[in-house]
């Protein structure tokens, strides 16, 4: 489905401070030609959901690297509805539990609970862009400056 | 409450001391007298300060692991197996980022999903919701000293109760662990918190107990230049030398140029000593410690045994006194405590073979160490004049003035302008200097580096060097060469 | 027949031939000028000399794991996971002992079992029962190029077989692959083998075909010093030189001190250069092979990659062409694809971080050049002298002599009386010259780096410090110091 | 039982030419005074049993470290008692089969054809060594150069 705008927020859910993969993600996303609303580290799950419904953003990125992923992220998705976003695109992406678990199980978890998109740890931010221009029905177009914008 | 460099008056603290004794219940338990009476029966194999001592003295690099899970007799299981499996010389236990945060609400609710579910919901051990006799099950049950790591800008309460509790190393300092794990909280504020941590530990000094203290060396762990950190662990050091702190380990995080994080460790004691001898500290027992590669790390198993034994090589060849090690799960998050032993062993290893070795100063070596050593007191000197002669003065200053910068960090209060990159060998170097005091030799010398790697590559020197730099080394490479 | 070194007349390499294909019944399949011509088709990736050519311009240090199963599909199967999966740069076939013994009647024996068996139960692959069509399905089941890795003295028939069946490159030597390798057999047969399969290459390359040859430089693989095998490594070059042979490249197996490994490959491929164009072969592509650690290795697979990826490193700074690669199980024998997998990834882990760094020319590292060079000259240049001229007599010569002693070897023809120990440093130095023609300064400059490590532990430099060498490793050391 | 001598055959058995453990297992058993007869590396079940007949051995030492050792050990005890000296002990040492396997089922296999004691790999000279005093009947005594030699 076509978005109305390519605005992002993007931030690090719960306790967690890990700023580099945020950093890299906003300058890699601003230079796609995305519009990022970087609410940085430490984010919570009511921070997103009102930087989405200020910036009218199409799409929420959560990191979480610290390994509470799950526990932060829990809930998102019935909130997003709740405030009236909730056809909001949610990814997450980052070592998001703890310990060493098979990362198809952690997609299942993350999927069944709203989340659109799951990224596991050292993924590119070009993947990102990618899976984003066609969710947001840009296709492989790289005109991300265009009528969208 | 204004910020100086001063020793905490008695009577202060003494009062400060009870308001962060009723932050949490279990500051109750905590009896300074009774605390330093259990110290001093302590078995001297079990005080960090002491065996470092015998290891600097008979040159021994000896290896910690990093390990904390939610519930106590599993953190206990832990720290045994990595004793008898991994063979670690000094133990940890890390904390919970609950913890870190003083969120010990919600610190206590990750124990109970952790023992509903059977596996650790926590990625630490909450040692505050614990309190003083379950840290000392833990200082009982293990033959070699234990050290608390964490990440908190207010320790006072985990300070308080750890130490207590037996523990004989406690990580971290105002900006190390700030700067690197805080979004909003003031330098003013986690600086004057650690003042405390500092007073209580040069208390437990004065009445005869050995604390070893260790400012947080990798600070955000990635792409740091070796005199940025050197800075902030030397001012940490005079930080907590005036508060009666008397033995300090250093630190410093691997960068992957051999001769570069060589130079850097043998600058940093030396560097430390000339600065708190010329400020009047004398006498400060002073060690190193290395930590592995803390960017990231391949998922591949064996790849990243390749990344922990390169560490384990430049650890030994520095001839450091401690190496903190990494695991083979590095790129998957925290690891079981068999893939935790697995990478000490690797690193023993290592430490074993080359025991008998060392790098010899070159002159290359020579160059990398004249230059770290002039960043280093560019940034200090620079710090101090801020300062009008204020330690703690000058680093609140310095880092609103950018005069220090962390790459990297999530602090609002780091001005955040500088821009790291490898040179050609891999070394990092500074690509945006911000607003760091070099003069024109030391900014010559980085640009001419970052130059020749653009000549190589056939680019311009840009911000796509530093994403490439991150990711490649999950792709098997030290500089991030164009795709 | 008497043996010279000088490069065999065509007529009488052919009626030797004739022998040599009727020896068994495969070696009927090898039709020389059919080999040629398969030889031209194949793509240049898959040629050994031009990707080691490719690799010397660009400064790249390939890896190389050992491997052979003796049943062919099984075999792809193993070559084809190393390559996916291990990322090997080029892949081996290891050939089973009765194959090296010339007992293809017991390696038929070995195939049969490991069918019924559904598991090898031979070393290696035995490339002669399976004969030139098998071989090719080798090639060409794989991207990169095969060697053949084997340990036979007289490998003439697994020479013709073997090229034949598309491999580019063939391991051993008249006297590498027999002092090591075998009990009984004189050194002038093995030389004179040896000049046969060398011949054959040198067809080859008139006939516009690359083949490229290695001396096997480990020879014994523990307590080597460098001297000796790169004595060894530099008459069997000379001798293949004389041959035809134009592709070489020359090996050294890791004792473990970084200088002492560092300034042996240095010095191998520029000692083999001054001897090759002094004798008259110029124009010779020469590169150098690093074997990991051939000795005894932990049975923990984590402290086995320790020592693995400390050869990794080591290769690395030496800038070395190509590393033979250890794996995790070395201890336990024989392993799996996946431990195989394992040792090579953690190498190019290791290699490729490195890839931009080196070890600067420091007077460390000039020392233990010059004194390598100076070893090294006065054993060839006192063969020489034995064999009146003549390399070949020379080299037989040297060894009833013991001018040239390789410690440990099995054959009665090795004098066996040298003794090496390591130094403070770890570095391989000799306890015992025996009968090698070294004069006063290298004998104190040895006799002073054991006696250093004799004072350092409190006793007699004895046969005692050599058998804690030996076990040492296995316990983590380098250097076996008083139990 | 107590033997009337301490001579033993040591060698390397089958197409093996593995040096190094021959070499100083021959060292040290010499110096804590056996007889040590070396029939060296490559030796076949022929010359083991030919040497220990010739200096009426106590024991035959057989190493293996090139993973044939199960074929090439197959039938020694039986050959030894065709020889006559089917009472002699036999131990076994080194990497004794193909690929990596669990030491206990290696250690049983050997013992069922045969073998009195089996080593693994990187095995210390003094524990054979104190193993031969056991099992020649010398206890725990040093003075291996006594009355029994």
């Amino acid at each position: 489905m076509a978005r109305k705008n390519n605005t992002l927020v993007l931030g690090v859910i719960g306790a967690d401070v890990h700023a580099i993969g945020n950093k890299i993600l906003d300058h890699a996303l601003t230079a796609a030609g995305f519009k990022v609303v970087n609410i940085g580290v430490m984010a919570t799950q009511e921070e997103f959901i009102n930087a989405a419904i200020e910036t009218d953003a199409a799409a929420i990125l959560v990191g979480s690297l610290y390994g509470h992923g799950e526990l932060d992220c829990r809930g998102l998705r019935d909130k997003c509805i709740e405030a009236g976003i909730g056809d909001i695109l949610l990814y997450a992406g980052g070592n998001l539990v703890v310990g060493k678990q098979d990362f198809a199980s952690v997609e299942a978890r993350f999927k069944t609970m709203g989340f659109n998109r799951v990224y596991p740890p050292g993924t590119l931010p070009e993947v990102v862009i990618r899976d984003l221009r066609q969710d947001l029905g840009e296709g492989e177009s790289n005109d991300s400056e265009g009528p969208l914008g | 409450m204004e910020l100086v460099n001063k020793k905490l008056d008695l009577e202060q603290f003494w009062a400060e001391r009870q308001e962060v004794l009723q932050s949490w219940p279990t500051g109750r338990g905590v009896d300074l007298e009774e605390a330093i009476a259990y110290h001093k029966q302590l078995p001297a194999s079990k005080v960090m300060a002491k065996k470092l001592a015998q290891g600097k003295r008979e040159g021994i690099t000896f290896a910690q692991p990093r390990a904390g899970v939610a519930l106590l007799h599993e953190h206990i299981e832990l720290l045994r197996y990595l004793q008898d499996e991994g063979g670690a010389d000094f133990l940890p236990t890390t904390i919970d980022s609950y913890t870190r945060q003083n969120r010990y609400k919600e610190a206590e609710t990750g124990i109970e999903e952790s023992r509903a579910a059977g596996r650790s919901m926590l990625n630490g051990f909450p040692a505050v919701n614990y309190g003083v006799d379950a840290c000392r099950k833990v200082v009982e049950a293990v033959n070699v000293p234990v050290q608390v790591r964490h990440g908190t800008p207010d320790a006072r309460l985990l300070a308080e109760i750890t130490l207590a509790g037996g523990f004989t190393d406690f990580e971290g300092g105002g900006i190390s662990y700030n700067i690197p794990y805080s979004k909003d909280m003031p330098l003013e504020k986690s600086i004057r918190y650690w003042q405390y941590v500092d007073r209580l530990v040069g208390y437990y000094e004065e009445n005869g107990v050995s604390i070893n203290r260790e400012p947080f060396g990798p600070l955000t762990g990635t792409l740091v230049p070796p005199s940025i950190s050197h800075a902030v662990a030397i001012i940490e050091a005079l930080l907590a030398a005036e508060q009666g702190v008397m033995n300090l380990t250093l630190g410093y995080g691997q960068c992957g140029n051999l001769y570069q994080d060589v130079a850097a460790i043998r600058t940093l004691a030396e560097l430390a000593e000339e600065y708190l001898n010329r400020f009047g500290y004398s006498g400060r027992q002073i060690t190193t410690v290395f930590h592995q590669w803390m960017g990231g790390f391949p998922q591949d198993e064996s790849k990243a045994f390749g990344v922990i034994s390169w560490g384990a090589v430049t650890a030994a060849l520095a001839r450091v006194n401690k190496v903190i090690v990494k695991t083979p799960h590095e790129a998957m998050g925290i690891p079981t405590r068999e893939a935790n032993a697995a990478g000490l062993k690797a690193t023993k290893q290592v430490l074993n073979m080359l025991k008998d070795q060392s790098l010899p100063l070159t002159s290359e070596l020579q160059l990398e160490m004249e230059m770290i050593r002039k960043e280093t007191r560019a940034i200090l000197d620079k710090t101090l004049e801020l300062g009008e002669g204020d330690w703690a003065v000058g680093a609140v200053r310095a880092f609103k003035a950018g005069v220090i910068d962390v790459p990297f960090a999530p602090s609002r209060h780091n001005l955040g302008k500088i821009l790291p990159a490898r040179d050609n060998q891999g070394a990092v170097r500074f690509l945006d200097f911000g607003q760091l005091p070099f003069d024109a030799e030391i900014r010559a010398f980085h640009q001419e580096k970052i130059a020749e790697r653009g000549r190589k590559e056939n680019r311009q020197p840009s911000f796509q060097m530093v994403i490439d730099d991150i990711y490649a080394i999950g792709k098997g490479m030290l500089v991030g060469r164009p795709r």
